[in-house]
């Protein structure tokens, strides 16, 4: 398979020369269980610690071992850290894949292989260096079954040399890698050097792509958006969290568990939280509820299909108002779809999860950043709301490394909503559980455990009043389900605001989020450099979409909504709230392939939808 | 206290309430269904047991059933969520407030039909919690359709006839793991009341399945969860005899023939044996028991199985013994200096 | 409770004394376990058989007795057989709920009360009578445990002397009732002459409400729409059936039974279907799909909370093409919302129901007749697109009875869809269960037990090529994901057709569906004849929309979308798929309390929208 | 038939199949896997069999062992559905077609966590179908979390240390009623291979738990669903001997020490009892044996409970003998006057 979606390539053809400083794509195809993570890993790093702006990107199989794997880091002088279509420099490592992947590189790219897959002899248009690793490996490595181990960090060295990367950065890199295993990280360490003294004896520098160090990266963390999002979590003081393990989301758990184990242990050994593995996302998202009834900061981390199966529990929640935060890290649907490939396809199921009227809050984080943000965002959302809020991430943020300034500390003190103590009831005498008493739509809440003989109320998914008595009368119904359809409009308030950004008077809009920002960074930079098109761009961080949103698309004549799915769903959202005046404005580009999104796609479409 | 009215005082428990405090709305149930029974035992047992109605937390899913939470205990917070479904919800609530007595009330449709993966693993867990089906063989809300409990050949009113096996709660409950498993009757007064009373003193998942025929639809010739099938079948095992932690008074007891449990609380359960060999303490011939009695037509009662020391979910959680619904702030985001930290280490 | 939605009257007022023929609504207060369904049947039947126009709605509690329930049948010489707002003849039997009964009632209405309940001290705008039940009942009926049975019968008798009724059509109506039980008709009978000898003894007809005897009804049945979309289910060819009870559908499959076991046993004995009770919905859901794969005619029965569960199942049959049949009988949700009401809230989430880019098609019947029609329908639409076919019919629909013409045995036969023989295979050699052959995004397939080595082919939910390969490539899925949808788009020239109604050059339409269409019929008279407003009228009968929709909206200035449901969710849909330009023609006019609409607000509405 | 060639003609079996016509695509599972092994075996006792391929329905969850339909027998149809669900789609498809042989291929999550609700209602109903539980305790393809049959006190290679009781899939097949229960390990060649061979004869549910390690998470010390584990742990109950129905040859068995159960297609299964007590004939007794296993930390293999002669789901259904899915039209609708006679009914 080729991971690009260029047309193949063959034909011969001349070679550029000129060099090519900090602007690049390295691929490495490999087969997953081979241990290349370690080495992609270090890799990244060496770049990221040279100060060249850099992302990392895996595209794994769904099974653990032995079938093609390509990580590709992309290192770019101005930032842009979006999947790139080309390949420059191709590690290529697993014989199943190389031929694709060779006959797929454009004209000029280089190409590093294993010396016995003879991999020059495919084309005349490409740079080519052979590296025989087994050699090289057993040299440094004695004991034969490390071997397939550290094979890896072999072309770690040779690229090290190739693209000019200090070693002493690679050492470092490597040693954080191996913190605590220093027979290892000495073994590894050997092995860089050996493909980095292969390579400087060995191959002749023919290609244009060199490393330079710069300094964009100076206090810069790395991270992936689950871990971010995990310590998020921690940080908005989570208490209860149930999970059931599906990819992509896992990870976010995992290492949620590690870091409370580190942290959130009391002085007297107990735990502040309690994680539980469900034995589905049914049980997964009905502890959550519970927990939020009953008053925990309470949450899950799913994908798609665990979604479909909360689908009766969130309506629950949304009519009897129970707080509670899901993470939606999502992949590619329907179904069980490719579940190792990134995209924005449950947007539309999951604002209106569930049968019935219902309309969920979902928060949308485009970086590490805000998924440590919003973390703190949705459980306050959450509380304040007394609803479910979705974040909705996805595979490429979630699992992939991202660079990032690092988080900041939430200023803010926790909001846990409208919540009666046993002392305002005192106070009060009595309280109604489902009346608008402030005309936000949102009533009062009592925690069951509350010491007062008027705590108590009976929550029930069926209709009842404003006292939350049993009631089939139908202007009962009616108002209190306009009562929640109120905080859903008081919510547009509070969810968080879209990113803007003017060119100045442009008539023409782009609307994106979550990763697919990243490609519009460099899209509207290529439009403009290239096309000399200026549009302005909206990143929606939230819906119910927010006065800005609306604002937005007033300006514009044109709006561009780009997003990583089949049926345009953020625009089948925007249609539904936007003035109807306004839908002509709108149109859509849409992808739906699994592979991060990439500027140039959206260039080339805009262009075309533009007449251009 | 002086009181200066003849009118008799209100006869009050341990922590001063009347009965009236553990009462709840008005039964919407048919008369005569085994269920409102049941939710009359509960109100006389926690009211004995002096038990503080707020520190109850009531759960039910779906069906006849899962409506009683709403007829009894009042001043208890209570939570009627989806079909089959309420295990969970238990279980988040006993993680965000370890303090809840939680009292799960389901149907054998919402706990043996669409409800026992969460039923299973419910069990698994022995989460502290009292969990209460109550089984009339039908799902009596949709109007009498066979569910999972009912026997072979068990007749509806229509004629159909029921050739599946039944599920049998209790000796699942058993093999899973719960800690408290008995099988009770809602026309048996006596023993269901003090089944309860030990229920509310165990700490871990009491499971209780209590024949509770459905006047409208399941109490015909024919059926085997009817009154006149349980008063011809029922074979309680042992007279129960709960004596509450903080009552004085003692009898002795012929330990010959009675067994006594202590319970966590130091409760004491004593169980005087009808049947002779029948040991609730031993988990296996406790489920080869209940197996025994489904080919010899026998519907078992009393406590099953009992084992007041293991460990409960929440204690194998090590979580905190304050709330974690309620921790401060101060304890649940971590300091300045470990956002500082966990970044230093991804640089 | 009041069941009517009209301000508390109780102020007196003169009555007027036109009389009033075949135009009424009468209702019975009453309690539900009482048996007062027999009763009420037999009065309905009876008017029927008087050759007026009726319909019968039953307003009953999600329990199963002691609670208050509401019966009313309207009788209309044109026809109209949606809800009235106003009651005209109430029978109050009820003590809980005689007052609020009596008090909402508009000046003029009649009142039948059992004499111990002193209703007539109420109100002196009404007229009243008292009828002594126990008295009457205990005369009749020896056997005091069966009075309580037989106590309804009595008001019957009443009602007919009053509105006079001929007893003869009563007494058919009670025989056909009570068919396979003598005594009991015999019982009942001589309770409702009871009532009839009592009210010509002893009641002074004062009130203006009679029925005469017309011709409407000629060759008519009465039916309720469950009944008939199982019967509808049998002729369609159904093989298996599943099901878990759930209110209001349960009734579907429960008659289902009853006729399959009459007309489907074979003559050996042996039934020519399957109807297996499952465990729950998913269950139920997953014995649909799988049946469908290996290629029966499959369907199931269930209700919101239902369909919700079903989400995950719904994406595995959208994305592996399988065939299925799921009847939604909606009724208000969110959540256990108001089980025993109407509503039209479940078709957003099911058109878009389960994760990633699903799309569903929907078929929806707004009578008996094409509950009948439907069902073959949607299983000829399930197997030639291989997808899950919704029919979102509703309470309103499903439970209550409807007359009709009687239904039209289907002409064409059976369709099931492109599937290969053994013949074929040997034919073609070889197959590509997911290459689109034909142009129309609909592929081949064979079922499992096919007796050819070429026959097979593996089933996944997971990413395939045409070959129905494991395949993780960009260019597969995306190919796959058009395909599919390409099927959605050729669905639009064959799924039902709506019915549209031209008044001439009107520039205003009015869009609805389902059951909200009766009370369209009669608001489009109201409109017509109060306020000589003309507008055009589109019945949708199915999702995706076809052509005469996309021509109707493009027809009219402005277009009133009418529905059941909070958040205008068929609006929602249409504004996603109409021309951009045109969205700002579609206004929308919802309603969510669970009784069935009526003609008069739907009025109201139009005029105030219209600024009449 | 004659031949000319010198080569010797491949070795088919009694339908004419060579075993490569019961192969399946290459694995994509680790090395080493268990489930692999499993594969190999399934080839091997289908070809004994002769099972015409075109005959068998595959079908599974989601998992490494849900992924294993692909890597046996291509020319059977197959169904890799979604997690935990497959006996529903398995009901389905034997509904559709009643001559399937249907062959559910499920991993511990799919069977014992999301999917026990499936698996206890497929129990229950003795569908006719082959059920296999690739059992290796923990989820591999989310890479290496516990599942529900993790045994107490069994350590992740993350020093994660399981403190939940394992659900025990035998006991509670035999319980619900399964009616061809056993227990094997992906290991042990020979004994697996007899016990598929008997299954594929068998009529009714056949429930095999085979544990299966998992080479990439779960196969190092303290872990007890690994190879070494089940070296040292396994204790066979029986020496199995199956004889097909179609095979002539028969040899004199020790009544004494032999069980010999006659399969529904006449084939005989023969159980030489290695522990001397064990009746796989006796329910209740498989049960309390395989409880008592749990306490001993034996892992009790061989055939644990036989009936071949209970009512399956099919037979209860009393469905025709042509299967439902390829009936004429003629058949499946009624008639004009059976319309007209409903109609009629309903004036
Ligand atoms: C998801 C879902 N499916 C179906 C129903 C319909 N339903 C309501 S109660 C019930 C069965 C109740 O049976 P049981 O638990 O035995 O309670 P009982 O009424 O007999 O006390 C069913 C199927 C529902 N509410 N939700
Ligand atoms: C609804 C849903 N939840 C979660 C997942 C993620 N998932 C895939 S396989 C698996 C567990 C598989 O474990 P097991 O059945 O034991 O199979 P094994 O891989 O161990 O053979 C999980 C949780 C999923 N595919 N679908
Ligand atoms: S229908 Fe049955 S279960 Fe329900 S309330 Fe009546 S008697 Fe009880
Ligand atoms: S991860 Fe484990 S279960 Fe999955 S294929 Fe590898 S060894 Fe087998
Ligand atoms: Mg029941
Ligand atoms: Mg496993």
């Amino acid at each position: 398979m080729a991971t690009t979606d260029v047309t193949l390539q063959g034909a011969p053809g001349r070679l550029e020369r000129k060099p090519v400083v900090n602007d690049m794509s390295i691929q490495v195809a490999t087969v997953n269980g081979s241990g290349s993570q370690s080495s992609n890993t270090v890799l990244l790093r060496s770049i990221f610690q040279m100060g060249v702006p850099v992302s990392g990107k895996n595209l794994f199989p769904s099974n653990i071992a032995g079938l093609p794997t390509w990580y590709t880091i992309r290192a770019n002088k101005d930032g842009y850290i979006a999947r790139k279509k080309e390949i420059d420099f191709l590690i290529a490592m697993n014989a199943e894949t190389a031929h694709e992947d060779v006959l797929s590189l454009a004209a000029g790219a280089a190409v590093l292989y294993d010396e016995p897959l003879s991999l020059n002899s495919l084309r005349n248009d490409l740079t080519f260096y052979a590296v025989p690793y087994d050699k090289l490996v057993a040299a440094v490595c004695p004991e034969a079954k490390l071997r397939k181990l550290v094979k890896n960090m072999i072309y770690v060295g040779v690229v090290a040399r190739l693209l000019d990367l200090d070693m002493a950065e690679v050492e470092k890199a490597l040693r954080k890698q191996f913190a605590k295993k220093l027979k290892a990280a000495n073994l590894n360490m050997a092995a860089a050097q050996a493909g980095f003294d292969y390579a400087a004896a060995n191959l002749k520098k023919q290609d244009p792509f060199r490393i330079v160090r710069m300094d964009k990266n100076l206090g810069k963390i790395i991270i992936d958006g689950n871990s971010a999002a995990a310590l998020g979590c921690m940080f908005a003081g989570v208490t209860v969290v149930t999970w059931y393990p599906i990819t992509p989301s896992s990870s976010l758990v995992e290492t949620l568990i590690d870091y409370m184990k580190e942290h959130r242990i009391g002085p007297d050994g107990k735990a502040t939280f309690a994680i539980v593995q469900a034995e589905d996302e049914l049980a997964a998202i009905g502890m959550v509820i519970g927990a939020g009834w009953a008053g925990a900061r309470s949450m899950t981390a799913t994908a798609g299909p665990g979604i479909s199966l909360m689908a009766e529990f969130a309506g629950l929640a949304y009519y009897t108002e129970v707080p509670g935060v899901i993470w939606d890290i999502q992949r590619v649907g329907p179904s069980t779809g490719l579940p190792t490939r990134t995209s924005q396809g449950d947007i539309l199921s999951t604002a209106f999860l569930s049968h019935g009227d219902t309309k969920n809050i979902l928060l949308i984080p485009n970086s590490v950043s805000e998924c440590f943000e919003m973390a703190t965002d949705a459980f306050n959302l959450a509380e304040q709301f007394q609803t479910i809020v979705f974040v909705m991430s996805d595979l490429d943020l979630g699992m992939n490394n991202w660079m990032s300034d690092p988080f900041k500390y939430p200023e803010t003190p926790i909001n846990r909503g409208k919540v009666l103590s046993k002392e305002d009831l005192e106070r009060l005498g009595t309280f109604s559980r489902y009346k608008d008493v402030d005309g936000d739509g949102i009533g009062w809440r009592t925690l069951p455990g509350t010491d007062h003989p008027a705590a108590a109320y009976f929550a029930r998914g069926s209709g009842h009043n404003e006292k939350s008595q049993y009631s089939e009368r139908p202007d009962d119904f009616e108002r209190n389900m306009e009562r929640i359809n109120r905080k859903f409009e008081t919510a547009r308030s509070f969810v968080p605001r879209p990113e803007v950004v003017s060119a100045g008077k442009s008539k023409i809009g782009i609307i994106a989020y979550g990763t697919s920002h990243w490609a519009l960074v460099e899209s509207r930079d290529q439009l403009k450099k290239e096309y000399n098109f200026e549009a302005d761009y909206l990143r929606l961080r939230a819906y119910p979409f927010t006065r800005e949103v609306h604002e937005f698309v007033e300006q514009h004549e044109r709006v561009y909504v780009v997003e990583q799915n089949r049926d345009a769903q953020m625009l089948s959202l925007l249609k539904l709230d936007v003035r109807p005046e306004l839908v002509t404005r709108l149109r859509s580009i849409s992808h739906i392939h699994g592979l991060p999104l990439d500027a140039r796609s959206v260039t080339d479409e805009i262009m075309t939808m533009e007449g251009k | 206290m002086a009181t200066t009215s003849s009118t008799p005082a209100p006869k009050i428990n341990r922590i001063g309430l009347s009965v009236m405090e553990y009462k709840g709305g008005k039964t919407t149930l048919c008369a005569g269904c085994g269920h409102n029974a049941i939710s009359e035992r509960i109100i006389d047992a926690m009211y004995e047991m002096g038990v503080q109605p707020e520190r109850v937390a009531k759960l039910s899913g779906i069906g006849c059933s899962s409506k009683s939470p709403a007829y009894f205990m009042s001043r208890s917070h209570s939570f009627n969520s989806v079909h089959g479904r309420m295990p969970s919800l238990a279980t988040g609530a006993m993680l965000a407030n370890r303090n809840l007595l939680t009292l799960g009330v389901s149907g054998d449709g919402d706990s043996a039909s669409i409800g026992i993966g969460q039923f299973v693993h419910l069990m698994r867990r022995n989460l502290p919690m009292v969990y209460i089906i109550e089984d009339n063989g039908v799902y009596g809300l949709t109007k009498g359709q066979f569910s999972a409990t009912a026997d072979v050949g068990s007749k509806l009113k229509t004629g159909v006839v029921n050739d599946l096996p039944p599920i049998d709660t209790c000796s699942l409950a058993i093999e899973l793991g719960a800690t408290f498993v008995g099988r009770s009757f809602s026309g048996d007064k006596r023993q269901l009341h003090s089944m309860l009373k030990a229920a509310i003193a165990h700490r871990g998942t009491v499971m209780l399945d209590v024949i509770s025929p459905c006047v409208t639809f399941n109490d015909h010739e024919g059926s085997t969860k009817s009154y006149k099938y349980m008063k011809d079948h029922e074979e309680p095992l042992q007279d129960i005899n709960f004596v509450p932690y903080f009552e004085e008074i003692d009898v002795e007891y012929d330990a010959g023939t009675t067994v006594e449990v202590t319970m966590h609380d130091g409760s004491r359960l004593r169980l005087r044996k009808i049947e002779e060999s029948y040991d609730a303490t031993n988990r296996i011939g406790a489920i080869q028991r209940l197996l025994e009695a489904h080919d010899k037509q026998e519907v078992l009662t009393g406590v099953l199985y009992v084992n007041s020391t293991a460990p409960t979910f929440i204690d194998l959680l090590n979580i905190t013994e304050e709330p974690l619904a309620t921790l401060p702030e101060s304890v649940t985001r971590p300091s300045r200096e470990v956002l500082e930290q966990c970044m230093e280490e991804l640089r």
